[in-house]
């Protein structure tokens, strides 16, 4: 240590500039495969040049950038931002349809909306399992919505803009009613369920078969 | 090192003078093939290889290959064949044009000679020069510790209008409600044939027209007519096979008759 | 800069600013030890990043420095700057020494792609030994190309990303003296006058693939 100063004094002659030698620390941390420590960096370089020093400059110059200085034990090693970590996955994407205890349930809250799970139950005349629920708000095509002002104040499921979005819907009004269900032939067992589209410009009559609740939430 | 890649090639500059030298003692598996040995031969000239004397070119070839296979008899073919090439086209380079020749005169093959040359010559020089970048592993590298790629894998849930509409629907259908299947109940099959025939076929004991097998709620309907005639005709056929019936056509559109085999 | 990302921002609404797209291009590359091409850069950046202009940029800030962003290719790689190379000893790797028929066959090919076998053996006027064909195809310095329209619809060689990656360059157009070689219709295919002996005993794919100009790979 007491002799850095003196020795750094009489090489600095022939070392190079310190910008250089944050070049050389710069391609020798690059190049390595394993973090190579002050030592061993200097052992690489000219005669004189101070590793330490450089790294101070290198390790400030990557400061917010993709990439950075990091010291693992004595040794130095250039590492990519943490926060950029998710460029580092390679994501392979799955399709799957939706359960059918999941879209059953879907789109009880989406003819019924707000509902309560009480509510979803006794439409389905079966439980609702957690899951179920938990896979739609993760999907984000349902919310919670206002409590409900019964006893046990329940909270409600409402459908969400992204559900509206993926099912090309301007509102939940928009689905279509049982009336034009049958007409479509899905209530019946005859017809092939490729008529439906063609229904699917609502009208106002459908409000008889949904429940009161949900125009509430459309008075907008 | 550059240099390593380079002696290959400078060799042949060294060679060649080594030749000039040594009067043309030389290993002919040092060569490869007669190209080299003509550009060799024809860097001695010392001038622009566009402007080589191919007929004095020849020549030397011509020399090299006579000494050549003094001391060494087995010369490669291909090193003969452009010996016997090259004077092919030193005569015709020496003879006026014989106006009855066809084919390319002499000047044009000595050109596309020379041609090769020069090519196989800049191709060298540009492997040379390839040899020499800064390369890879050698004087640029690249990074030592590469992170791996993380597969992840990613499950998306989709749904279709339909598949909800269909899910309402078939909680809010009373009647149970089943996904759509072609109803096909004009359709006889040829099991419930098979299981009929099955039934009725001890009853044959004489030649019977397989029309009046058919079920009767099938033979009112054409469309049903058909399909029933159609399942009760393949049944036979299964029957025949399993021994159990005779069957016959007597014209074609005769009726067909089957009988029980006993 | 500033003004650059107030752009950006306007044109690509969600998309990062463009500094930060230029973190993760940086992030991308340092992470990669093969070159990345811009496609697959952004296929892994959020939706609406421009990765060919970060690069641009990143491009820049690593003029002089000890690593440098090179293309190679379609792709880009972050590589040790080469005046460096004497700081890596540890890390040089001995490429297995070539034969002068590979080094030539190599060129040859890097030159004159697509190129076939008939071709090479043309111009070198010895045919070409299975073994350096072989030596070349394991380095991943060429590959097939397609198969040229000709008789015997011979397959044709060309040079690959491996192959511009060793030798630091950025396309086949900046093969050394590319230009005055074509200048000088060396890099022409030009047909043998008939009784020219083809000097080889080249069987299956002969003289009769030395047909239409293979340069045009170069043309720009």
């Amino acid at each position: 240590m007491q002799e850095e100063t003196d020795n750094k004094e009489e090489s600095l002659f022939e070392a190079p500039p310190i910008a250089e030698q944050e070049r050389m620390c710069e391609a020798i941390m690059f190049a390595s495969a394993e973090p190579v420590s002050v030592g061993e960096m200097e052992a690489r370089m000219p005669h004189g040049c101070d590793a330490a020093e450089a790294l101070v400059h290198l390790r400030k110059r990557y400061e917010g950038r993709g990439v950075r200085l990091v010291k693992v034990g004595d040794a130095w090693a250039m590492r990519t931002a943490p926060d950029l970590g998710f460029l580092m996955q390679k994501e392979s994407f799955e399709t799957r349809k939706l359960s059918r205890a999941a879209i059953e349930t879907l789109a009880i809250i989406s003819y019924h909306q707000p509902v309560t799970r009480a509510e979803i139950e006794e439409i389905r005349g079966v439980s609702v399992s957690r899951g179920t629920v938990d896979q739609l708000l993760e999907l984000e095509w349902i919310r919670f919505g206002r409590r409900k002002m019964t006893p046990g104040r329940p909270v409600t499921f409402v459908v969400t803009q992204g559900f509206l979005d993926h099912f090309g819907l301007e509102s939940a009004r928009d689905l279509p009613g049982l009336k034009e269900l049958r007409a479509a032939g899905l209530l019946e067992n005859r017809l092939p369920p490729r008529i439906m589209p063609t229904s699917l410009d609502s009208d106002e009559d459908d409000a008889e078969d949904l429940q009161e609740g949900q125009s509430e939430l459309f008075e907008d | 090192m550059a240099e390593d890649e380079f002696e290959d090639i400078g060799r042949i500059e060294n060679v060649a003078d080594r030749m000039a030298a040594e009067a043309l003692i030389i290993d002919v598996d040092g060569f490869e093939g007669p190209l080299d040995l003509l550009l060799t031969l024809s860097r001695t000239q010392k001038v622009d290889l566009r402007k080589i004397s191919v007929l004095q070119l020849a020549q030397q070839y011509l020399e090299f290959v006579k000494k050549a296979k003094q001391i060494r008899i087995e010369l490669a073919a291909d090193y003969l064949v452009m010996a016997a090439w090259l004077a092919y086209l030193k005569s015709r380079l020496l003879l006026p044009p014989d106006p009855t020749e066809e084919g390319p005169s002499g000047e044009e093959l000595a050109a596309h000679l020379a041609f090769q040359l020069e090519r196989l010559h800049a191709m060298r020089e540009a492997a040379a020069k390839l040899m020499a970048r800064d390369r890879l592993g050698r004087d640029f590298f690249v990074r030592g510790i590469p992170e791996d790629m993380e597969r992840v894998k990613r499950v998306t849930y989709t749904a279709t209008l339909l598949d909800l509409m269909q899910g309402y629907a078939r909680i809010r259908t009373r009647d149970d409600f089943r996904p759509y299947t072609m109803d096909r109940d004009a359709i006889f099959t040829l099991e419930q044939a098979l299981e009929r025939m099955r039934g009725l076929i001890s009853f044959a004991g004489t030649w019977t027209d397989i029309a009046s097998y058919l079920p009767d709620e099938f033979s009112a309907d054409p469309v049903r007519r058909r399909s029933a005639t159609a399942s009760t005709f393949a049944a036979s056929l299964e029957l025949v096979k399993e021994g159990r019936v005779e069957i016959r056509q007597n014209n074609a559109f005769a009726p067909i008759e089957l009988r029980r085999k006993d």
